[in-house]
């Protein structure tokens, strides 16, 4: 790609993300905010970072957009349209000052850093001892696991965090059942949530196995998964399990827990996180299908928000 | 026996401990532990007397910081300060005892006071500035809620006054030793630190540090107001208070900032003994004018301390041989005499509500042993032979024209007269005055009770003569003072 | 197409120089915005803005470092956490105070 | 097995444990805390140079965990402080009245907590340090919001501020160094642009999250707010992390680069968060609010040690001096504020003016409060005293008077408040009140405040394990690696 696209696309970016911040209507916001993200993953893929590229645009753009969007439709329902208040003017002539100057100083500490991979060199002879090819999964799943061990964890938190402030008498319960107001579409949303959910299952399998060789890995991986999930729950296809139903637990844990089994187990193989010769591969693939079930129910719940008053109960059909 | 020191001080503790943890229903196993614990440590203290007397010196130390040595040193100057302490702990406990009968926060009050004790003790053994320090503090901390104790208005305020002043006392102190040990490393009290070739200037500067530091528990004027306010407390704590454990901790500290930091060559070099003299011998005249305005019993009792403490500091100041002894030796006759009087003004609050000087009167016909204990600590507080307090002040006066300073047997004799001005009505009130009609006649001894609230007065009072008439003997506190100031202080 | 540019600065530094562009409009947005909700989104754009910057700033002539893919994975996933969680305190504090007084219909708009 | 990895591991495992368990979940801590206090006391004794790369990747590419003074110290302090925390929440239930939600998350969300300030406290690698952080900050903000929505957004937003600010230097010195590693820093680092803005950038947003004055807005509210459990474990730890980051930043990694102009400004920040501290913190009225100033002041106390560090010829006492003081704070405060919880449902209301009468109904409970008291006066003999001794005698030594008299005035300032809040006990009752009975309750409190006293005798043993592998004292500990040519 030349460098005109990329001009482009940087000014196309930037007109974006200034839309979405300073458009007075929120839902506009959002939306603008869901092209910048879907923007910033061509940017990623013109750097040739096709894993970054899939994660900006399921989780970056895809999951913060829903999240936003239902934040604000709750917001709107409380009589709260997000909309930008005026500020006073020397606030906000104090604060464009300032950032221009942060700015100008970010940009020239960064045109002070030559662009170069330097420990693409450092990785690249490590890859044959894991058996895969996909390097980014090489980073993620081995040299630096101990990083997205506690990371997946960090995800994990915030689910239990956003449960924790539900309200008095929310608890154990369901969030909030985003299915459709009318009729007619949520027949529509279903039906389609039908089809698209094994086909979710399938290319969640596909982009995990995938993320081995070619770009792809869990977390894309449950993002898809995620998305299926909550599409059919939109649709009604399933109902939003209750916070406390121990499958719903076993779904959300076992990945994180086969990721500790695993770095514990490799004491024997001579420290934690280590992988024995040979079963590197293994290893790294059994963790990422467990990491992208957990991590997409655990998406999941997120965008459906706290458990609210009055949906506890026993749960219809199948679990989160 | 090196362990002998840390004993002392574990002792306390342990009696500390006990008032803690056991509740009020059993009031009588926790006396049981405060007297027996008291009686325990005095059997030791007899004991350490007879070994050090032979010159003997028990340490102990471990490094509680790096290059900060925690030291417990016996020697012969805390012995005597120990011996003081340990005593009128005994009796104190007593009459403390006897005074509160029962009570919710008792077993608060009996903690904090053993922690006192300990303190006391501590203070007294402690071979390092740092470890004096420490002890200090902790005797600030531990006395607190005895002054706040009743928690009335009155002794919250008195408790904030004296918290005021004691911890920016301590903080002026702690300042002052932290710059020398930055210039001379670790201070120990065994010989005097080597000053050579540091300024003058920064010596008079922390030698006021800490003497200012110090002069705050000692009551020095203009620092002496927290103690007067400090009279809210209970008749035991006051006692105490006055007698051997926060004044005599400033007294001492001064002595030994003197004598085993500074060294006597240095500070009349630096000509601090001087103006030291002088601010006590004001404190003095100041503290018995201001007596003299009381009408409140233990009001005039506190302000008498305030004079008569100086005493200490000013014998302390002048470094001559005599000086030394005269106020070494009314660290402790005053300690024997005021912790008398005290007790007795408590003991005629606690039997008949006395509290007013004006209701004295005739008060000796009825409470007779109190008063006759009464009378003994205030002809000693006056300078009246046979009683301790002649000895302190003659051997005082000697030791000012020693170190020619006459003008200082001026004050010596003004103060007198200005004592017994405070005291002798007092006395006339009780012994010649009738009492008033309406006043029942009490039996003064009639419980166990009421005996255990007046006899440790009348030995104390007994001591205090004991103390004037037997003087010459070598385990009288003359005679062991005049050991320890042979022991070193003559250098 | 491809017209003949004059190379005056790399593909790496021309995303890197976009990124601290983007961390400067959104910090901007997030002080003078002063919605919780539109500065949640301010704070995602800032975030953007720095992968970008650690994403291309390891772009070398040949290949990308690996590393700061990884990172920037890492932080993507967070940043979804604490927004989510972010959102989930937005939406629970309006709840709580339009419960302690009584809604009043005026100022809710129909959905559009 | 190793203490590095398992002081990590055992308290996810925990997580996961406790989200299986549900409700039963709250039994788990009489398993946790003695079995961690186990693991971090086994930390303490390992060999001076324990360290490890996880996996056994190399730097400049893997994670270096390693157990130095300071790491084995937070870590037992941390240990400590949860523990007896969790056991109070035992008997003091942590959630509002009814609050099955609160009550089942408060949980995992503690455990989660412990992970992650453990992870942080042993990880030289900055960029793990971003996740640990996180970690942490996801669940002080939970614990903080089961006391005030309000207080948490706040609390919420500056914490995300702090983190993206932390973010941004670390891309800056990815890029610019190709690693992450601090022990690997202190050899390349070079004071260039790239590197001051990026260490700016990441002292900026660590202050933020150690509530250092001025960014301290946030604490209060969140801190006064929170149920008691979770207001210690916010004011004992979460504050902490970011400091100890700052000392491997300032003390390690970039070293050569601070200058001692900068290190005044953070000893003047300090200064000036004692003292700002404990002006408010007399101003107060409530009790809670009082506890949560003092943690701004005695946060000041960590910084106004820094250039007293830097400028030390033999730099041990001053450093010793910090840390304890980070250790002592910890033990206090979280005592403090478990004692101030339970004297605030004893009382008639939650002023200050209405603690009448606790001094007879529940003497332990005051006498925990009393004790931390005096470690956080820092009077003798506790641990809050031996590090503001050792403060003070660096001070002196450097003839840095400043600093010295902001140390005594601080202590003196401390006593004003502190004292109000005790004596306040000492009035009689403004309500009569019976005895209230404490039992297994009051016996954590006063754990902890004891053990801060103890701290004051063990002074040595302590001074001597926060040296291990101190970066003063050991220069260039890491394994020499050669890094990838980076930017001329």
């Amino acid at each position: 790609m030349t460098l005109a696209f990329d001009l482009i696309l940087c000014l196309m970016i930037l007109g974006t993300a200034g839309i979405a911040l300073f458009v007075r209507d929120a839902l506009a916001a959002i939306a603008f905010f869901i092209a910048f993200g879907n923007l910033l993953g061509l940017a990623w893929l013109s750097l040739d970072a096709v894993n970054v590229a899939m994660a900006e645009i399921a989780i970056g753009a895809g999951v913060t957009g829903v999240l936003l969007i239902l934040a604000r439709a709750r917001l709107l329902a409380l009589g709260d349209d997000a909309a930008s208040a005026a500020t006073p003017l020397w606030l906000r002539l104090g604060a464009l000052a300032a950032c221009a100057g942060f700015v100008v100083l970010l940009a020239a500490a960064v045109l002070s850093i030559p662009p170069e991979s330097g420990l693409d060199r450092v990785v690249a002879p490590l890859m044959p001892g894991l058996g895969i090819e996909n390097r980014v999964t090489g980073v993620l799943l081995a040299f630096r696991a101990y990083d997205t061990l506690l990371e997946t964890f960090v995800l994990l938190g915030a689910l239990v965090a956003v449960w924790s402030l539900a309200p008095a008498g929310a608890w154990p319960g369901r969030p909030a059942d985003p299915g459709m107001a009318d009729a007619p579409m949520r027949r529509v949303a279903g039906t389609f949530s039908q089809l698209l959910l094994p086909v979710a299952l399938v290319m969640a399998a596909y982009l995990v196995w995938a993320g081995s060789d070619l770009p792809g890995g869990a977390f894309q991986a449950g993002t898809v998964l995620a998305g299926g999930l909550f599409v059919a729950a939109m649709g009604g296809a399933i109902g939003l399990p209750s916070s406390d139903r121990p499958l719903l637990r076993a779904a959300l844990v076992l990945g994180p827990a086969v990721f500790l089994a695993v770095g514990l187990a490799g004491v024997a193989a001579g420290g934690f996180l280590v992988y024995p010769e040979g079963m590197a591969k293994t290893l790294i693939v059994t963790i990422e299908y467990t990491l992208a079930l957990s991590i997409g129910v655990t998406l999941a719940l997120l965008v459906a928000g706290t458990p609210v008053p009055g949906a506890a109960g026993p749960n219809p059909d199948g679990k989160g | 026996m090196t362990f002998a020191p840390l004993a002392l001080v574990l002792l306390p503790l342990a009696a500390a401990i006990a008032s803690f943890v056991l509740p009020e229903r059993l009031a009588a196993w926790r006396n049981a532990a405060n007297l027996g614990v008291a009686f325990v440590k005095f059997l030791v203290v007899a004991y350490l007397l007879m070994q050090a007397q032979a010159g003997l010196v028990f340490e102990w130390r471990y490094e509680f910081l790096p290059g900060h040595d925690f030291v417990l040193r016996l020697d012969q100057l805390a012995l005597l300060f120990v011996t003081l302490s340990v005593f009128l702990w005994l009796l104190t406990t007593i009459y403390a005892i006897a005074y509160f009968d029962r009570g919710l926060s008792l077993p608060r009050f009996f903690g904090f006071f053993n922690l006192c004790v300990l303190a006391v003790t501590g203070v007294a053994m402690s071979g390092t500035a740092i470890t004096f320090f420490l002890f200090y503090e902790l005797l600030t901390l531990a006395t607190w809620p005895l002054v706040a104790h009743r928690g009335d208005e009155k002794s919250l305020r008195a408790g904030r006054i004296y918290l005021t002043y004691t911890l920016a006392g301590s903080v002026a102190f702690l300042a002052g030793i932290l710059w020398l040990q930055a210039l001379v490393g670790a201070i120990e009290f065994s010989a005097p630190a080597d000053l050579t070739g540091i300024p003058p200037l920064t010596l008079t500067l922390i030698f006021i540090l800490c003497i200012g530091g110090l002069g705050v528990k000692a009551a020095i004027f203009p620092f002496h107001s927290w103690l007067p306010e400090a009279m809210a407390a209970p008749a035991p704590v006051s006692a105490l208070l006055h007698a051997v454990a926060v004044v005599k901790a400033g007294a001492f500290g001064i002595v030994r900032m003197i004598y085993d930091v500074y060294g006597i060559g240095t500070v009349t070099e630096l000509g601090l003994g001087v103006p030291l003299a002088a601010l006590a011998s004001v404190t003095i005249l100041y503290g018995s004018v201001r007596a003299l305005m009381q009408s409140d019993l233990k009001k005039r009792l506190a302000y008498s301390t305030v004079s008569q403490v100086s005493y200490i500091v000013l014998g302390a100041s002048l470094v001559g041989p005599f000086a030394v002894i005269g106020g070494l030796v009314h660290l402790v006759h005053q300690g024997i005499m005021k912790i008398t009087l005290f007790m007795c003004a408590g003991a005629l609050a606690n039997r008949m509500g006395i509290k007013a000087i004006a209701d004295l009167d005739g008060a000796g016909r009825l409470m007779p042993v109190t008063m006759a204990a009464f009378s003994v600590g205030a002809l000693g507080m006056i300078g009246m032979p046979p009683v301790a307090g002649f000895i302190s002040k003659w051997y005082l006066g000697v030791g000012a024209l020693q170190s020619d300073a006459a003008w200082v047997v001026a004050v010596l004799a003004g103060s007198s007269l200005l004592n017994a001005a405070y005291f002798l009505p007092l006395l006339y009130r009780a012994w010649l005055l009738p009492p008033p009609a309406d006043r029942p006649a009490i039996r003064e001894l009639a419980t166990t009770r009421d005996r255990m609230l007046i006899l440790p007065a009348a030995v104390t009072a007994l001591a205090a003569l004991g103390a004037g008439i037997f003087a010459s003997l070598p385990f009288s506190p003359l005679g062991w003072v005049t050991l320890v100031a042979e022991g070193g202080y003559l250098r | 197409m491809d017209l003949p540019l004059p190379e005056i600065l790399s593909a790496g530094h021309l995303y890197a120089l976009t990124g601290a562009v983007l961390v400067g409009l959104g910090l901007y947005a997030f002080i003078t915005l002063r919605h919780p909700l539109r500065q949640l989104l301010a704070v995602n754009v800032v975030g953007a803005g720095i992968f970008l910057i650690l994403g291309s700033l390891g772009r070398g002539p040949e290949a990308t470092d690996p590393l700061p893919q990884a990172l920037v994975i890492t932080g993507i996933v967070v940043a979804v956490a604490l927004t989510a969680f972010g959102a989930a305190i937005i939406v629970r504090l309006a709840e709580t105070r339009a419960a302690a007084k009584p809604a009043d219909d005026d100022n809710a708009r129909p959905e559009p | 097995m190793s203490p590095l990895d398992l002081v990590v591991a055992v308290p996810l495992g925990f997580v996961v444990a406790a989200l299986m368990l549900g409700r039963a979940a709250r039994g788990l801590i009489l398993l946790a805390a003695p079995l961690m206090a186990g693991l971090a006391l086994w930390l303490a004794l390992l060999p001076p140079d324990a360290a490890f790369l996880v996996g056994q990747w190399d730097l400049p590419l893997g994670i270096l965990l390693r157990a130095d003074g300071v790491a084995r110290l937070m870590i037992l302090a941390t240990a400590l402080v949860i523990g007896a925390v969790g056991l109070h929440a035992l008997a003091e239930p942590p959630e509002k009245p009814g609050h099955a939600a609160q009550a089942e998350t408060f949980w995992p969300l503690v455990y989660l907590l412990w992970a992650g300030a453990n992870a942080g406290f042993l990880t030289t690698d900055l960029f793990n340090l971003y996740v640990t952080l996180e970690m942490v900050s996801l669940a002080a903000v939970a614990l903080a919001a089961m006391g005030s929505l309000a207080a948490a957004l706040r609390y919420f937003m500056i914490a995300l501020l702090g983190s993206l600010a932390y973010l941004l230097g670390v891309a800056l010195i990815v890029a610019r160094y190709n690693t992450v590693d601090v022990t690997l820093l202190a050899q390349v680092a070079e004071p260039d642009l790239a590197t001051l803005l990026a260490l700016g950038l990441m002292t900026a947003g660590l202050l933020i999250k150690a509530a250092l004055f001025p960014m301290h807005g946030w604490l209060p509210p969140a801190h006064a707010a929170a149920p008691a459990p979770a207001s210690a474990l916010l004011s004992a730890i979460a504050v902490k992390l970011g400091f100890v980051i700052l000392v491997r930043l300032w003390f390690e990694g970039f070293a050569d680069v601070t200058g001692p102009a900068s290190l005044q400004v953070m000893g003047g920040l300090g200064a000036g968060a004692v003292l700002y501290g404990s002006v408010q913190a007399m101003r107060q009225q409530r009790l809670k609010a009082l506890v949560a100033y003092s943690t701004v002041a005695q946060v000041g106390y960590l910084f106004l040690a820094f250039p007293l560090v830097a400028g030390a010829i033999d730099p041990g006492d001053a450093w010793a001096g910090m840390t304890l003081q980070a250790v002592a704070h910890m033990l206090a405060k979280a005592a403090m504020f478990l004692a101030a919880g339970l004297m605030l449902k004893a009382a008639a209301g939650d002023r200050i003016a209405d603690l009448g009468g606790l001094a007879q109904a529940m003497p332990l409970t005051v006498t925990a409060f009393g004790l931390a008291a005096v470690s956080l006066m820092g009077l003798p003999p506790s641990g809050g005293f031996t590090a503001k001794f050792l403060l003070l005698t660096a001070a002196i030594e450097q003839g840095a008077f400043l600093y010295a008299g902001v140390l005594i005035l601080g202590g003196l300032l401390a006593a004003v408040y502190l004292f109000r809040a005790l004596s306040a006990c000492f009035a009689p009752a403004t309500t009569p009140r019976a005895p209230v009975t404490g039992g297994f309750r009051t016996a954590e409190p006063l754990a902890l405040a004891g053990l801060a006293i103890v701290m004051g005798f063990a002074g040595t043993a302590l001074v001597e394990l926060s040296a291990i592998a101190a970066p003063w004292d050991a220069p260039a500990a890491a394994p020499a690696v050669t890094l990838p040519e980076a930017a001329p």
